[in-house]
C-alpha cells in the first residue's frame, strides 16, 4: 500500500473527476448540456471531457432545455447513463413537464420496464452575487415529485460520491450543486477517491448536546460556523447534512433530536412551502415526546431571490441561525 | 481600439461570406398532398401490400367501433377513437421494420396494435387500469403519450442513442396537429436534424385538436412546411391514401436508416368520430363536414382501388371482415373479464428499491387492506 | 327587497357566473385557453362566455400552455386581465418556467410598476376516474413560488366568490379547481351571489372540541364526512377550510387549534414536500404548548397518481382520517 | 354504417379540396442578406437618418467599452457587451415610433438606451441592483429578460392587447441565435401569426451562443426561413450595416402597423467581445475569424460611406465622438457613486399587500437591522 500525498481539490474538480471516472467505467454514460463540450460548461465541471471521450460522449446540445431532458430521456430509453446539465438552476424550470411528466413517472407508468438512469445536474442556491435567475434554490419543486431522488453535496468528498452514486443509480436523480462552494477546498486525494456513499443516508458533522441543526448543501458550513459561535452562548451545538433529500434519512435525523432535544433546520430555499415545512413536521411526528421547543426554520424570505447587493439579508447567516437557536424556549431547562 | 483610432487606416472589407447551409428548395413540401390510389402510382403499388393494408384497415376500423361501444358498457375510461384516420396509423406503423420504434400519441392505439401489440394490452391505459399494459421494448412500442408532443424528443433521443450504438434503427413519432404548437415539438425536430437522427415525424393532421380547428393552430402554408425552419425535408400526403401514407413514410424511414436525417410528414386526414366518447362534437363541427370526409373514407377508396383492379372479391372481404370480428369478438370477451390489481403495486415501481418512506407507506395500506379483508374496518 | 327562490347550482355553473359577471363588469377581463370559447372549455366553465362577449374577450389559443400563460402576461402588461384557463393540472407544467421566471416575480422585477393581474385556472385533482396526467394535485409547486396566491374553493358559493376576488386581485392568483366537486350542488343564488370573500381567510366550516381537521379544496366534504363519522367515537371534530394557501390564514388555524389541542392535516397531494409538512410546521411553531400530540397528515401516498382502478386506496378518505385521529394520544388525556 | 355496409353504394369521391391557406412564396427570405452600405440603395437613404444612426452608434460601441470597463472596476457585476452588433441594437431600436413597445434580450441595453433610457438606470440589473432600474412604461421598454425567448410571448401578447384596444402600437422582440431553439420562440411566433399580432421579431444571429457555435444550434437554411413554418415573411439582413437594419426593421414595423401581422427578421452579426467579461472566448474560436468580421465593423462602415459621400467629415465625426465622450464621462461618474438601497424593500413588491407572513418577516428583518446599527448584535 502507498501513502498517496492528499492535497486539497475544489469540488468543482471532484466533480469533474467523478464525471470522468464514470465516463471511463462505462461507455453508456453520456454527459450533454448547453456548453459542457468545446467550453467545460459554464463552471468549468465537463472540462476536457468532449476531448477525452469525444463530441458524442460529451455534447454541446441546442439550447432548449426540455429538449435536453427530452432527448436524455429517448437515449436512457435505449440503455443510455444521461447526465444533463442545467446551466442555472432557473434555467431548469422550461424542462419541468419533462422532469414531472416523464422523468419522474416512466419507470412506474411502464410497471418497472422502462427505468431511466438520468443524472440532472443543477448549478443551485446564491451568495455568488449572481443576477436574477441565476441563485434560485428550486428543492422544494423536486422533493415534491415523487420518483425523483434529490442529493446535494456539502463536502468535495461528498461531491465526488454522491456524484457517482447517482449516476449509477438506475433511477433519476436531481443533482445538486451548490455554486457558492464549487470554489470550496478540502483535502482529498483525486487519485484515491474514498469509496461511494450510498444516496440516502445524512451524516453528523459535528457532534453537539444542545439542539440539532438539519442542514445541506451551501449551508452546512453556515451551521458549522454558527455551532462554533454558539459555544460562546454556551451551546453545544450537533450539525446534521442530510445529503440527501429524497429519500430522506429519518433514523439519524431523529436520533440526532431525540439525544438534543431541540432542532432547528436551515436552508437557503424560502421557507413557505419549503422543504423545512416537511423536515420539521416529520421530526416532529417521530421526535413529539423529546422536544423541549418546536422545532424551528432559518430559511430564505418568501420573496424572490433578491439582487446581489442585497442577498446578504436575505441568506441565513450565523446570526439569524443564533437567533433561532435562542428561541428554543431554554427557560424550560432551568 | 477605439472608432477613431480605426479611422484613417480603415478600409471596409465585403461582408464575410453569407452561404445558406443548403438549398431551401428540396425541403419544402409540394404544392398538393401526395396521393396513390386513383392515381397513376397505384398501379405500381405492389398487390401484396395493398391487400395487407387493407386487411389491417379493416381490423382497425372494427377496433376503433369495439372500443368505442366497450365506453358505453363502462369497460374503457375513454375511448379516442381513431375512425377516418386508420390509413395514417395503419400504414405507417407497417413502414416500419421490426427493429424500429414507435413512439405513439394518446391517440394511436391502433399504430401500436398494427405492430403486433396485444389489442388488451394495448387499452389498459384507456381502461382505468396500470398505463402501460405492455413491454415497450417487445415490440418496440413507446408508452402511448397523453402530454401533447412530449414523446417527441424521447423518439429523438432514442434514434440519436440507436445511431450512436452503431444501430440502423429508425424511429417513427406520432403527434397531432394541435400538438405542433407545442414548444416540445420545435425542439425535437431542431435537435433531431443538428443531430441528424434517424426519425421521422408523422403530424395527423385531423383539422381540430378537440374543438379547436386548423386555421386557429397555425397560419402556416401548410404544417410540413415547419420541415425547412430546421433543415429536414417536409412532405404532404393525403393521408386518407394508405397506399400514398406507406410510401411516404418508408421513403422517410429509408432515408433516415441511410443517415440522411429526419423527416417531417404532415399527413392531411380527418377526425370523423368525436374527440373521445366524452366530447361533442356537434358544438363545434357541422354534419356537412363530417359527410364530406366519409366520402373520402380510406377504407373505400382503398377498397374501390382493389376491386376496380380485380385484387380483391367479395370472398377477400369476408375473409377480411371476419378477420376483424374474430379480433372484435375476443377483444369484447377479454375486456369484460375484470382485471385484478394489487393495491400493494403502487408502490412497487416508484423506485428501483422503495424508499423508506414509501415501505412505511406500503405498510400502512397493508394494514389497511388487511382490516378491510377482515371487515373489522369501520 | 324582493326575497328570490334560491335553487341548487353545483361548482361549474358558480364559476361560469364568476366569469361572467367579471367580464361584463370589466372589459379588461379576458378569458383565454384551449377550448375555452367554441366548446365552452371540456369541463364547460367558459360555456357561453364566447358568444356573450365575443371571441375576442374569449379566445380558443393555439395548444401551447408556456405561449398562453406568456402571451397573458405581455397582455398584462398593457392593462389587460387575463383569466386563462390550463386544460388539466399536469397540463399546466408546461407553463411553469413562465409562471415561476416571469408571472410571480415581474411585480417585483420592476419595483411595483408592471403588475401582473393574472388568474390561472387549474382544474386540478382526483377522484374523477381519469387516466394519468388529469387528476394531479400541484398545489405544493405553487405554494413554494412567491408571488402567486393560491387559493380552492370548497363550496359553490367560494367557488363564486373566490373566483371574483381572484380576478380583481391586483396580483397574480393561481386558482385550483377541485374537479370531482364540479358537479357538487348547493344552495346558491346565482341571482344575487353573496359578497365576496377577501383572498387570505381560512374558515371553520364545523365547531368541534377534541380535535381540529385542517384541510381545503377537495378534500373538505371528505373531513366533514369524517367529522360526522367520528361522532361515533366520541370525538367533536372541528374542521377548517383554507380556502387560501397563499397567504395563509395563522389567525384562524391557529386559533382552532389552541382551542382544540389536537390537529391533522388532510390533503390529497402527496404527503413528502406537500403542503401538509409547512401546515404542520407552522401550526407547531405557534402551537406547541397546546398541543397534546404531534399533528399529524393524512396525504396522498408519495407516488405518482395512480390508474382509476386504484385511486381510492390512494385518495384520503374518511377511515384513514379517522385512523390519524386515533392515534393523537388520547391515552395522555385521562 | 360499417365498411361492409358502405359497399356497393360507395363511390370514392375526391379528397375534399386541398388549398394551401397561402403562397409560400413571398414567405421565405432572400438568399443573400440584404444590404444597403456600398450599394446603390445606400444612394436613396435618408442623410439625416445615416448621420444620426452614425451618432448612436459611436455613443453605443462607446457605451459598450465604458461599461465593460465598469466591470473590472468591479461597478458592474456582469456586462454582455453588444460590440460588434450595435448597428442592429440601435437601428432597430430608432425604426420604432414613441408609442411602440421594444422587448430586450440581458444583451439589448444599448437598445434600451437608444430608446431614450437612462444609460445607468438600463443597467442597474448588471449592477447587483434591483433588476429593472426604470418604469417600463415611460419608454415602453419591458425588463431586460434573461431567461432566453421567455419575453417573446410577453411581446406577441402585449402588441395583441394594443391591437384589441385599437392602439397602432408595435412591438419589437429581441432574441438570439440560440434563443431560436427554445420552445418559448416556437409558441410566439405561432401565436402571433395565428392572431396577427403587430410583432417584429429580430434575431441577432451572432455566431454563437456563449461557446456553442450556430451549427450546433441549427440545421436550417437560415433562421430567417423558420418564418414561412408560422405563415409569416422572413427576411434577411446584414447585422452590420445599420442602414439595411433600418430599412427592413422599419418595413416590418409599417407592416405589422398596417395590420399585415408580424415579421421574423434573421440579422447576421458578430460578437466581437466574449459572451459576458466573466467568459474566455479563446476556449471556443479563434482570433482570425474574430479579425475578419473586425473587417466588417458597423461603425467602420457607416463612417466609410458617409464620408465617401461628402456627409460627415472630421469635425460630424470630431463631434459624435464628443458626445459619446459626455456620456460615457455621466456614466462612469454616475456607476462610481454607490446606490443606496433599502433592505426593507425586499418585502415592498412581492404582491400588492405583503402577506401576513412577510410582514412578519419584515419584522425581523428590521429588527435584525437595528439590532446591527445599534452594534448590539454579535
Ligand atoms: C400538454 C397538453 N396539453 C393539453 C392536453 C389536453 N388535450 C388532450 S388531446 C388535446 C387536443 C389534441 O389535438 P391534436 O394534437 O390535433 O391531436 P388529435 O386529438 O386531433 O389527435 C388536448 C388539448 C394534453 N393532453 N397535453
Ligand atoms: C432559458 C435559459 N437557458 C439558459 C440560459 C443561460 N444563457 C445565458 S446567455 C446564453 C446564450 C445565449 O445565446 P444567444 O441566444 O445566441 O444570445 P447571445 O448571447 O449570443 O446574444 C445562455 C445559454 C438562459 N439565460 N436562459
Ligand atoms: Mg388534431
Ligand atoms: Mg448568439
Amino acid at each position: 500500500m502507498t501513502t498517496v500525498a492528499v492535497k486539497p481539490a475544489t469540488m468543482a474538480q471532484a466533480l469533474t473527476r467523478g464525471l470522468r471516472d464514470a465516463m471511463a467505467e462505462d461507455p453508456t454514460v453520456h454527459v450533454m448540456g448547453e456548453d459542457v463540450g468545446t467550453l467545460g460548461g459554464v463552471f468549468r465541471v465537463t472540462d476536457g471531457l468532449a476531448k477525452e471521450f469525444g463530441e458524442d460522449r460529451c455534447t454541446d446540445t441546442p439550447l432548449a432545455e426540455a429538449g435536453i431532458l427530452g432527448t436524455a430521456v429517448g437515449m436512457a430509453m435505449y440503455g443510455l447513463r444521461p447526465v444533463v446539465e442545467m446551466q442555472f438552476d432557473a434555467f431548469a424550470y422550461p424542462a419541468f413537464e419533462q422532469l414531472i411528466s416523464h422523468v419522474s413517472r416512466t419507470r412506474n407508468r411502464t410497471r418497472g420496464k422502462m427505468p431511466l438512469p438520468i443524472t440532472i445536474r443543477v448549478p443551485y442556491g446564491g451568495g455568488i452575487g449572481g443576477v436574477e435567475h441565476h441563485s434560485d434554490s428550486s428543492e422544494a419543486y423536486y422533493m415534491a415529485t415523487p420518483g425523483l431522488h434529490v442529493v446535494t453535496p456539502a463536502t468535495v468528498a461528498d461531491a465526488y460520491g454522491l456524484l457517482r452514486a447517482a449516476i449509477a443509480s438506475d433511477d433519476p436523480v436531481v443533482f445538486l450543486e451548490p455554486k457558492r462552494l464549487y470554489w470550496s477546498k478540502d483535502a482529498w486525494n483525486p487519485e484515491d477517491p474514498q469509496s461511494v456513499e450510498p444516496i440516502g443516508r445524512a451524516v453528523v458533522r459535528r457532534s453537539g448536546r444542545s439542539a440539532t441543526l438539519i442542514t445541506y448543501g451551501p449551508s452546512v458550513p453556515v451551521c458549522l460556523e454558527a455551532a462554533e459561535a454558539a459555544r460562546d452562548e454556551g451551546w453545544d451545538l450537533e450539525v446534521v447534512d442530510l445529503r440527501s433529500l429524497v429519500p430522506f434519512d429519518d433514523e439519524t435525523v431523529s436520533a440526532s433530536v431525540r439525544r438534543t432535544g431541540r432542532a432547528v433546520v436551515v436552508h437557503e430555499s424560502g421557507g413557505f412551502g419549503g422543504p423545512g415545512g416537511e423536515i420539521a413536521a416529520r421530526v416532529t411526528e417521530r421526535c413529539f415526546h423529546h422536544l423541549e421547543a418546536p422545532v424551528l426554520r432559518v430559511a430564505g424570505f418568501d420573496i424572490p431571490y433578491p439582487p446581489p447587493m442585497l442577498e446578504r439579508h436575505h441568506l441565513p447567516g450565523v446570526d439569524r441561525i443564533l437567533d433561532a437557536v435562542g428561541r428554543l424556549q431554554w427557560e424550560a431547562e432551568s | 481600439m477605439t472608432v477613431m483610432e480605426q479611422r484613417g487606416a480603415y478600409r471596409p472589407s465585403p461582408p464575410p461570406a453569407w452561404q445558406p447551409r443548403m438549398d431551401p428548395a428540396p425541403l419544402l413540401p409540394d404544392a398538393e398532398p401526395y396521393r396513390v390510389l386513383g392515381t397513376e402510382a397505384a398501379t405500381k403499388a405492389d398487390p401484396g401490400l395493398l391487400r395487407r393494408l387493407y386487411a389491417e384497415l379493416v381490423r382497425g376500423r372494427r377496433y376503433n367501433t369495439q372500443a368505442t361501444a366497450l365506453t358505453k358498457q363502462g369497460r374503457l375510461a375513454v375511448y379516442p377513437s381513431s375512425t377516418g384516420q386508420e390509413a395514417c396509423e395503419v400504414a405507417a406503423a407497417l413502414a416500419l421494420q421490426d427493429r424500429d420504434w414507435l413512439f405513439p400519441s394518446y391517440r394511436d392505439t391502433l399504430a401500436a396494435v398494427a405492430r403486433g401489440l396485444d389489442p388488451v394490452q394495448a387499452l389498459t391505459l384507456l381502461r382505468g387500469d396500470w398505463h402501460t399494459g405492455y413491454d415497450p421494448h417487445e415490440h418496440r412500442v413507446a408508452p402511448l403519450c397523453t402530454p401533447l408532443a412530449t414523446q417527441l424528443p424521447h423518439a429523438v433521443g432514442l434514434a440519436h442513442a440507436a445511431r450512436l450504438k452503431g444501430d440502423d434503427v429508425v424511429a417513427l413519432a406520432m403527434v397531432g396537429d394541435g400538438g405542433s404548437s407545442e414548444g416540445d415539438f420545435h425542439e425535437a425536430l431542431n435537435f433531431a436534424a443538428v443531430w441528424q437522427a434517424p426519425v421521422v415525424f408523422l403530424v395527423q393532421n385531423n383539422g381540430f385538436a378537440i374543438s379547436v380547428p386548423l386555421a386557429k393552430q397555425t397560419a402556416a402554408p401548410s404544417l410540413a412546411h415547419k420541415a425547412v425552419g430546421y433543415g429536414m425535408p417536409g412532405r404532404l400526403v393525403d393521408g386518407n391514401d394508405a397506399a400514398a401514407v406507406h410510401e411516404v413514410v418508408a421513403d422517410a424511414v429509408r432515408h433516415a436508416r441511410a443517415g440522411g436525417g429526419p423527416t417531417l410528414i404532415e399527413a392531411i386526414t380527418y377526425r370523423i368520430d368525436a374527440h373521445t366518447n366524452a366530447d361533442d362534437a356537434t358544438r363545434y363541427r357541422g354534419d356537412s363536414e363530417v359527410e364530406t370526409w366519409r366520402g373520402h373514407d380510406p377504407i373505400a377508396l382503398l377498397e374501390h382501388e382493389l376491386t376496380e383492379r380485380g385484387l380483391l372479391d367479395e370472398a377477400g372481404i369476408q375473409a377480411a371482415r371476419d378477420a376483424a370480428e374474430t379480433m372484435a369478438a375476443d377483444l369484447r370477451e377479454r375486456m369484460n373479464q375484470d382485471p385484478v390489481l394489487d393495491p400493494m403495486d403502487l408502490f412497487a415501481h416508484v423506485y428501483a428499491e422503495p424508499t423508506p418512506q414509501l415501505r412505511e407507506q406500503q405498510a400502512q395500506l397493508r394494514a389497511e387492506l388487511e382490516a378491510e379483508s377482515e371487515g373489522s374496518h369501520r
